[in-house]
């Protein structure tokens, strides 16, 4: 292949399902993108439309049962990490792939130092000794610019701050100096003046070690001013996939124009925001065809009955909506085969 | 919708709140210090306006909101709610006041009973402050319903078989249901999705107009504050830093901090693009707090008068008031 | 509006009411029915309780006939449980016995609970001097041996089956002060307690309403759990004059007249010892049930 | 911590107040004269009285109560009524034995608890979870004196393991360390279980997946450690239970521990014994809850810091 | 003497050594013979640390120890002549005076002994030289030799009782072929040979008496060789002690009787009738075999055979149903009579009681069990609280005036033995007349007199003449109980 080259992680058509009690939940469902080196793609959309799914697909930490990645592939590198073995997984995990998580409350452990929890993914992965991973740790405490870090290593979570513990969550995934860094919602639980300050961090980090980055977030203004290209997922599928200044300055997709019309805005004085109808479907209940339809203002019966595909509309956006197809104008009807131009 | 200054009629005076908590220490439980949480503040809320409270997380936004409503005792002020000093009632007394104030909290899914059905919160809601003869009551729970736009058959279910902002329009419809005068908002909207923080803002905005409600409107997302308030006060460290209209605050940010806040903000606009100003360091604590102005520790242009000295809130426009020795 | 179709309505709203609460019962039963375990648990319980009710039709023999010519007789056709040091026939014994320990494990348990549930709320409600009072108190009650309890409840109420009911209770009260008290210090702290604190309810109704329903679990998890000790601490009573007098067929009594016989007839020892454990089995797998299925969250 | 140590120190005094009239008023209520039981069989009426002149309990009660106290704030807790030695010393001989062994048991409890707990968990509803679960609950309706008489008699008698009773050697505290933490582990077991599947679906256990840990250290160090906090309460109250429930199995294995003593007293009705057996008790007692709370308090401190 | 002789000649024969090691259901509480009331603690001391002027042999006939002869001068002056060159454990010279010493600090008020009252006919101790001693009483009391040879009667160094009166009851110090080493409280007490006893020398080196509560366990340790000996054996395990090819039991008849005592103060058991129709219904073979497996004989008195003073010619009531049905009927108890049985609560006791209710049944009378723990057991029939109850008279003298006395007398009612409350003047007569008695012929006349009565009237329907058993290990030879149930070492050997 020849785009393994350009491409350090290429995501195609991945598959993952919830199997619970009540039913099948394809929590993200036939979702493909890829990211170069050193760039960073932002993946947005509502809550549980499957953002951190995917990026816990990629790094293959989906909680099993119920769940499981059901189809598709992640290339890493050119090779499928879906077919790599556990132990294979495990020297990639926190090494060339890892990830900053959502809560930086929980996602330290309350009972060691952080310095330890740095250390531990230093020595794990780079065969270093005690010590000099202790060093390594408090060095990167540095790096993120966590003031007298020496002291704070030896400190557990609880006695950091927020914005500090999420710096500690940085140190420790960019400890190993990863290709990819999957970042999902860093600054969900930071003050706006901390959440700037990280972004600023991570984006320096980047620059210096020449990561990729994966930044999750559902704050399109975050996306916009850290992301080279976005992806916006609904309801476990991506439906629309294109640059930031694209998505922001000429959005396509229904949803997209929904979600950034309900952003009250700082700009002008609204009486009423734009918001979208209706809620986001159960996962276990989606609709049959495209499961924005029931939201969407434009929907028409094909929207109803049939899925629409993901669909390159230019060079750089993709686009999954009836309404950007050629079908749209068409009248529709249901036995005429559709999508098979 | 915004009232004119001539029609501006005090519902709610703060006036010089304290709220020290107290850290317990020393062999008999003494109390050895105190998180000086809100430390001297003093606003009036107005008759069917929005004032929002915005500041960073720890700042005594909700203690503010919570001394209020007196969910805490605080330590020292008073608050005067309709020529009644809360402060001073008798616990049964307030129970009879709360009638007026209401409040909506951040997580809708925490301010919910996970063991009760949508019609028994109401219900209950009605039954405690007897609002409605108890055979009505089924066809208010409707209403209320209506008005937050919820269908009357989610009575039977619970609070987990909702959405984020379903629930969120429970916890409304909850508040809304004693027919309250004053509805403190503490981060109402904080937890909800973009599309759906816009339904519940157009729902609280429109229930303003309806039942001529004043809201006190606690949040840090200033895309939000501005939408939605009249007045908006901005809070550090256990103070007020700045107090003016909206149009104000956001077009004539005088307090470094409001403007470092304001800078902050993500905006997906390429038009408003501005550059950052952007704070090191960490909210100093507030058990501590620093001499002077409390924000000279990240304050980028502090001077020597404001370590020492602590600024009083003073009026620098019409309708502005700010707490900085630059400033002035 | 016509008259008659208010009417209607307002029977419709009665039909309705009926309808919903059946309905809310009939998803419990559902749930809990889904939960298979459960469901066994559940049957053993009945099948104890219905072997209490039933207990002198279904008894083969009479409990109380000493016969003491086929004394410790192993398991035979005429005897399916063999018989005791004085010739009776467990399985009747244990058949009568079930009404006893039935009632004395359920009503201690409940008893100590419901005022352990009481001091553990109060406890972590209020907290202050309260909590270090009640708290402290429960330390002591922890700390202080049962027989001297035991004996003080004889010399104060005097020797029935009610009071051992009592002195057990009391031996478990602060075991589940100190759940419930940790369980409501977290609850306490939820926003939905202030929401209701802002609506005006008083601390009563925040209590019992509130706070009770959700530190259930915990308590139901404990509370099947002491059920066994509950049933062995009360034959250890009976010895002091309090609990069921000789020859009634208490379980624990039994299990404990068996200690003389561990090697020359297990038997007598073994056959109640299942009783007990098979009936502890069945309740806390039945708890587990039934908290899951009270609790609306778990959609199961 | 330590003035909360401190504070809760002298928290104690009133309780032990409060515990030695509640045993005091317990004993003058309970039927059964320690001069008549103390006289022996066939004692005369006179006989009886010389003795109870003796012992001081012809004395106003009002009196002897506060003469117990006024003694025992000094650190004198007056002699037993049966063999007129000082109850402390009676104490100390035991304290030490019945610490060993509540420690020991305490040690089985925890380590066997949390052994089938973990297996329990990572397995969740496999043949392992579902058996060792049951195993506990047995072990929980089980009594005492039955499980410790078939420890004896299989390693004891049959297998030449370990000696049928007394104290002194680590052999001879296995077995009434085991059949005294059965009860425990079983609890334990419980409730590690429970405990430990809550902390496997912590944010931080995907955290140490994330970093590419191997499974079972992502268990054992990340996750045990936090899954120990509310273990940690029912190991306190199992404690609890040790010093009071001790005596059957002191009495399986002939141990010479505080609960025999106190059982013993209190059958005798050597008030000034019980007196001191219960106060020591509830000390040891609420300095175990003390040791419960700080150790709660130190795990938990990033959850509740007041 | 014979006894003692037999042993002489085979022990200087044996090869001496070994440690004896009793385990025992519970600790002595005072090791000073004035205080001890209990068995367990006068075990560890009787005849072992301490020795007695005289001693009862297999028979509970009266042998010389420390005394050497004695006659008795006249109704109340006895005289002793004493061994002589025998010195305490601490050096002290056994002599006239050691006596003295002792008897006068059991008597003295200030002493408090709970055992003074068995001694309070003693009206002055003598000495008339240094090995002869005299014993003047108050009034004839003809039973003085059986309580100077039992555990009371123990003489303590002179020594100790002058230096340290109050420390002897953790260190005693006498006479005896052991010395006492050390006593570890609630666990077990040691002592050991003494070197320099002045008779024949024990053959063990030693013993430690261990505190083994649980029935089962001192079994298990006989089994297993950690413990040699133990004395208390619950009958349910005879079977398979007797199976076992690790284990001997020894059986020897003991001097205590169990019997059922009606409160004969109270309605309705003051009635005669009603008292002995019980007696008539309860068929006492079936309690021994059944409850006690054969331990133990079926009483007719509440005075054991052992017991001086028995009369054998007296027999229990005959189980007819039939005549006590009738008894019931002429007593006008017509609608079915109903009554509490209390016990204490060990389990043989228990045991008697349900199969007591159940043979009862059989004529209609209903029984309520009331198990009370031991305090309150001795409390409740010493206030005469219940209606009947389950008791048993230990005998620690082998004399008849301490059985009859305490149970019959009408002076002992309650708390010091007569829990049937029982009170006829004859009986008091014969009692009083049977102390002072000095011819033991007469004696047993007199006591046969009284409890021809005392059948007659039936405060006390006895059950069951005590049996002692031990449990020992095959290495141990030479094991005796004497009938007080006291373990006796002189002979014990063990491999
Ligand atoms: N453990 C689980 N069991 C069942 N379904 C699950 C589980 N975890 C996630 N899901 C399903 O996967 C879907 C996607 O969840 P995901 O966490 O990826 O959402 P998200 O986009 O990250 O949302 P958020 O913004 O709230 O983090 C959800 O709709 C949910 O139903
Ligand atoms: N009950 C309490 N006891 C002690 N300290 C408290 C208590 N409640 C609040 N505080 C402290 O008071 C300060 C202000 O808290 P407050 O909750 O008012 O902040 P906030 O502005 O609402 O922050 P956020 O945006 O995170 O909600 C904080 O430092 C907090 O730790
Ligand atoms: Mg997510
Ligand atoms: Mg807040």
């Amino acid at each position: 292949m020849k785009q393994v080259n350009e491409n350090i992680l290429e995501v195609k058509d991945l598959e993952t399902y919830f199997f619970t009690d009540e039913g099948t939940s394809k929590a993200v469902n036939k979702v493909s993108f890829s990211l170069k080196k050193g760039e960073t793609l932002g993946i947005v959309g509502e809550s549980g439309s499957g953002k951190s799914i995917t990026s816990l697909s990629l790094l293959r930490l989906i909680p099993s049962p119920p769940g499981k990645i059901v189809g598709g592939n992640i290339y890493f590198k050119g090779e499928d990490l879906l077919s790599k073995t556990d132990k294979q997984m495990r020297s990639i995990r926190g090494n060339e792939i890892s990830m900053i998580f959502q809560e930086p409350m929980t996602s330290l452990n309350p009972v060691y130092s952080v310095g330890e929890q740095i250390a531990e993914v230093i020595r794990l992965h780079q065969n270093l000794g005690k010590k000099e991973a202790w060093q390594k740790a408090v060095d990167m405490l540095k790096l993120v610019g966590i003031p007298s870090p020496e002291k704070r290593a030896k400190q557990e979570p609880h006695e950091l701050s927020g914005g500090m513990r999420q710096r500690v969550m940085i140190a420790m995934a960019l400890a190993c100096h990863p290709e990819v860094l999957i970042a999902d919602e860093p600054t969900t639980a930071l003050d706006v003046t901390i959440q700037a300050q990280i972004l600023e961090l991570i984006k320096n980090l980047q620059k210096e070690f020449g990561t990729a980055v994966i930044l999750i977030t559902h704050d399109l203004g975050v996306v916009y001013e850290s992301c080279d290209r976005v992806a916006v997922m609904y309801a476990g599928k991506i439906v629309e996939y294109t640059t930031a200044k694209e998505l922001f300055e000429n959005p396509k997709h229904p949803y997209t124009i929904g979600l950034l019309n309900s952003l009250p805005r700082l700009d002008m004085d609204q009486e009423e925001l734009t918001t979208i109808p209706g809620t986001v479907p159960s996962p276990y209940n989606m609709p049959k065809g495209c499961s924005f339809a029931p939201r969407c203002a434009f929907a028409k019966k094909i929207c109803e009955e049939i899925v629409p595909d993901l669909q390159h509309i230019d060079q750089s956006t993709q686009v999954s909506c009836w309404k950007h197809t050629v079908q749209w104008d068409r009248e529709f009807v249901l036995h005429e085969k559709v999508g098979v131009e | 919708m915004s009232i004119t200054v001539e029609e501006k009629k005090v519902l709610l005076s703060v006036n010089q709140l304290k709220q020290y908590f107290p850290i317990k220490g020393g062999i008999f439980g003494r109390t050895v210090n105190h998180v000086k949480a809100v430390d001297d503040i003093s606003f009036d809320i107005y008759q069917g306006e929005t004032l929002s409270i915005v500041g960073e997380s720890g700042c005594g936004k909700s203690t503010t909101g919570r001394a209020i409503l007196r969910l805490d005792e605080p330590t020292s002020g008073t608050i005067q709610f309709q020529e009644k000093d809360l402060l001073s009632l008798s616990k049964k007394e307030m129970r009879k006041v709360r009638k007026d104030l209401q409040v909506i909290f951040q997580d809708p899914f925490a301010s919910l009973n996970p063991r009760q059905t949508v019609e028994q919160i109401l219900n209950e809601a009605l039954a405690i402050q007897n609002v409605v003869p108890k055979e009505n009551r089924k066809h208010r729970i409707e209403e209320l319903l209506g008005h937050v736009g919820l269908r009357p058959e989610s009575m039977e279910r619970y609070p987990h078989e909702f959405s984020g902002g379903q629930r969120q329009r429970i916890g409304i419809a909850r508040a809304l249901a004693v027919e309250p005068k004053l509805i403190i908002c503490d981060e109402a909207v904080s937890a909800l999705d973009v599309s759906i923080q816009a339904q519940v803002l157009n729902l609280l905005k429109s229930l303003q107009r309806q039942f001529n409600l004043t809201f006190l409107f606690i949040s840090h997302d200033l895309g939000v504050v501005r939408h939605i308030s009249d007045r908006v006060m901005v809070m550090y460290l256990g103070k007020v830093v700045e107090i003016a209209d909206k149009k104000s605050i956001f077009e004539q940010p005088q307090h470094p901090y409001t403007r470092a806040l304001l800078s902050a903000i993500p905006v997906p606009n390429p038009v408003q693009k501005r550059e950052r100003i952007i704070l090191t360091g960490d909210v100093p604590s507030p058990i501590d707090p620093p001499s002077g102005c409390r924000f000279h520790t990240r304050c980028p242009f502090a001077i020597d008068i404001c370590k020492s000295q602590a600024p009083e809130l003073k009026i620098s426009a019409q309708n502005h008031q700010v707490a900085c020795h630059i400033v002035s | 509006m016509k008259p008659e179709i208010a009417m209607n309505q307002s029977e419709m709203t009665i039909v309705k009411k009926e309808s919903q609460k059946l309905k809310r019962w009939k998803a419990f039963y559902k749930k809990f029915k889904r939960n298979k375990l459960a469901l066994i648990g559940g049957y053993i319980v009945l099948f104890y309780i219905l072997v209490a009710i039933f207990a002198p039709i279904i008894s083969p023999q009479d409990p109380f006939k000493i016969d003491l010519v086929n004394k410790l007789q192993p398991p035979s056709l005429d005897h399916w449980m063999g018989t005791d040091d004085k010739g009776r026939d467990i399985l009747s014994r244990l058949i009568f016995g079930s009404r006893l320990s039935l009632t004395v494990g359920f009503v201690s348990v409940f008893f100590g609970a419901a005022i352990g549930i009481i001091l553990g709320l109060l406890a972590g409600y209020y907290g202050k001097w309260m909590d270090t009072i009640i708290m402290r108190i429960v330390d002591v009650l922890l700390a202080f041996p049962g027989i001297l309890l035991a004996l003080a409840i004889i010399s104060a109420l005097g020797p029935s089956l009610i009071n051992v009911m009592v002195a057990v209770g009391v031996f478990s009260i602060p075991m589940f002060a100190r759940i419930v008290r940790g369980s409501t210090l977290s609850v306490r702290k939820l926003e939905y307690i202030d929401a209701i604190r802002a609506l005006g309810a008083t601390d009563l109704t925040i209590i019992i309403k509130h706070i009770f329903p959700n530190i259930l679990s915990p308590v139901i998890v404990q509370a099947t759990l002491r059920l066994a000790t509950a049933i062995l601490s009360a034959a250890g009573l009976s010895y002091l004059g309090l609990g069921a007098q000789p020859p009634s067929p208490e379980w624990g009594a039994m299990l404990s007249s068996g200690r003389d016989y561990l090697f020359s007839a297990p038997h007598i020892a073994l056959f109640p010892g299942i009783a007990i454990s098979t009936l502890v089995l069945g309740f806390n797998i039945f708890g587990d049930g039934l908290r899951d299925a009270l609790d609306p969250r778990m959609k199961k | 911590m330590l003035l909360f140590i401190i504070r809760r120190i002298l928290q104690t005094i009133p309780v032990l107040l409060g515990v030695s009239l509640v045993v005091f008023l317990i004993m003058q209520m309970v039927p059964g004269d320690p001069a008549t039981l103390l006289a022996g069989e066939g004692a005369t009426k006179q006989t009886i009285e010389m003795v109870r002149h003796e012992l001081g309990l012809d004395r106003p009660i009002i009196y002897q109560y506060f003469d117990y106290v006024f003694h025992a704030i000094q650190g004198d807790f007056g002699e037993s009524l049966r063999n007129n030695r000082p109850v402390l010393d009676e104490i100390m001989i035991r304290l030490p034995i019945t610490l060993q062994l509540a420690l020991a048991s305490i040690l089985i409890t925890v380590v066997l608890g949390m052994i089938a707990g973990i297996i329990s968990a990572t397995k969740q509803y496999s043949m392992a979870d579902i058996s060792i679960m049951i195993i506990a609950l047995l072990g929980i309706s089980l009594p005492s004196f039955w499980f410790g008489l078939m420890l004896i008699y299989f390693f004891s008698v049959n297998l030449h393991i370990f000696p049928v009773a007394g104290w002194g050697t680590i052999q001879h505290m296995i077995l009434p360390a085991i059949t005294l933490g059965a009860g425990g582990a079983a609890i334990v077991a419980r409730m590690t279980r429970s405990s430990m599947l809550e902390v496997v679906r912590q944010d931080y256990i995907r955290t140490a997946r994330a970093k590419g840990l191997k499974e079972h250290i992502i268990i054992y160090k990340h996750g045990l450690k936090n899954a120990l906090i509310p273990v940690i309460t029912v190991v306190g109250l199992q404690f609890g239970a040790l010093l009071g429930g001790t005596v059957l199995t002191e009495s399986v294995f002939a141990i010479n521990g505080l609960g025999r003593l106190i059982v013993d007293a209190i059958r005798t009705r050597d008030l000034p014994m019980v007196q001191g057996g219960v106060l020591i008790a509830s000390v040891i007692f609420v300095f175990m809850n003390l040791a419960v709370d700080v150790l709660y308090r130190y795990f938990n401190k990033r959850i509740d810091l007041n | 003497t014979s006894d003692k002789t037999s042993s002489n000649a085979s022990g200087t024969k044996a090869q001496a050594g070994g440690t004896l090691v009793v385990a025992r259901l519970s600790d002595a509480t005072t090791l000073d013979p004035h205080f001890i009331t209990d068995i367990p603690s006068a075990n560890v001391v009787y005849e072992k640390v301490y020795e007695t002027l005289v001693v009862p042999d297999k028979n509970m006939e009266p042998q010389p120890l420390l005394a050497k002869e004695w006659k008795q001068l006249d109704d109340v002056t006895w005289e002793f002549k004493l061994q002589e060159g025998v010195k305490f454990h601490d050096g002290a010279p056994f002599n006239a005076d050691a006596v003295k010493t002792n008897f006068e600090r059991l008597l003295d008020p200030k002493t408090a002994s709970p055992q003074a009252g068995k001694l309070e006919m003693i009206k002055e101790i003598k000495v008339i030289d240094e090995t002869t001693v005299q014993f003047v009483l108050k009034y004839p009391y003809a039973p003085l030799l059986s309580i100077l040879e039992s555990n009371e009667g123990s003489i303590i160094s002179p020594k100790s009782i002058k230096e340290n009166s109050d420390k002897i009851g953790q260190n005693p110090v006498g006479t005896g072929p052991f010395v006492f080493d050390s006593w570890k409280s609630g666990e077990e007490i040691t002592i050991s040979k003494n070197k320099d006893y002045w008779g024949n020398k024990p053959k063990i080196d030693g013993v430690v008496f261990k505190v083994v509560p649980e029935d089962a366990t001192r079994i298990a340790m006989i089994e297993t060789g950690e413990a040699h000996v133990t004395d208390q054996v619950p009958v349910t395990e005879i079977e398979r002690i007797e199976a076992s090819d690790t284990m001997d039991l020894y059986r020897t008849d003991g001097l205590a009787v169990e019997y059922l005592s009606f409160n004969t103060k109270k309605k309705p058991f003051d009635d005669i009738r009603v008292r002995k129709a019980v007696a008539h219904a309860i068929e006492v073979d079936a309690i021994i075999k059944g409850v006690y497996n054969d331990i133990g004989t079926k009483a007719n008195s509440t005075m054991s055979p052992k017991v001086f003073g028995y009369d054998p010619t007296i027999k229990g009531y005959e189980y007819d149903i039939n005549e006590a049905k009738k008894l019931l009927e002429e007593a006008g108890v017509k609608d079915g009579l109903e009554f509490t049985l209390t016990t204490s609560d060990r389990k043989e006791r228990i045991n008697m009681a349900e199969v007591i209710q159940s043979q009862l049944k059989g004529i209609g009378i209903k029984v309520k069990i009331q198990v009370l723990e031991y305090g309150a057991y001795i409390e409740a029939t010493a206030k005469g609280e219940h209606q009947v109850s389950i008791g048993g008279w230990g005998n620690a003298t082998g004399d008849g005036d301490y059985n009859q006395y305490n149970l019959f007398n009408s002076k002992s009612q309650g708390a010091a033995g007569n829990s049937a409350f029982y009170s006829n003047p004859e009986v008091d007569q014969l009692i009083e007349s049977a102390r002072k008695e000095s011819d033991s012929e007469k004696r047993k006349a007199l006591y046969s007199e009284a409890q021809k009565i005392e059948r007659e009237d039936v405060p006390y329907v006895p059950i069951r003449n005590y049996e002692h058993l031990a449990v020992y290990g095959k290495s141990v030879n030479g094991l005796w109980l004497n009938p007080a149930n006291y373990l006796m070492l002189e002979d014990i050997t063990v491999k």
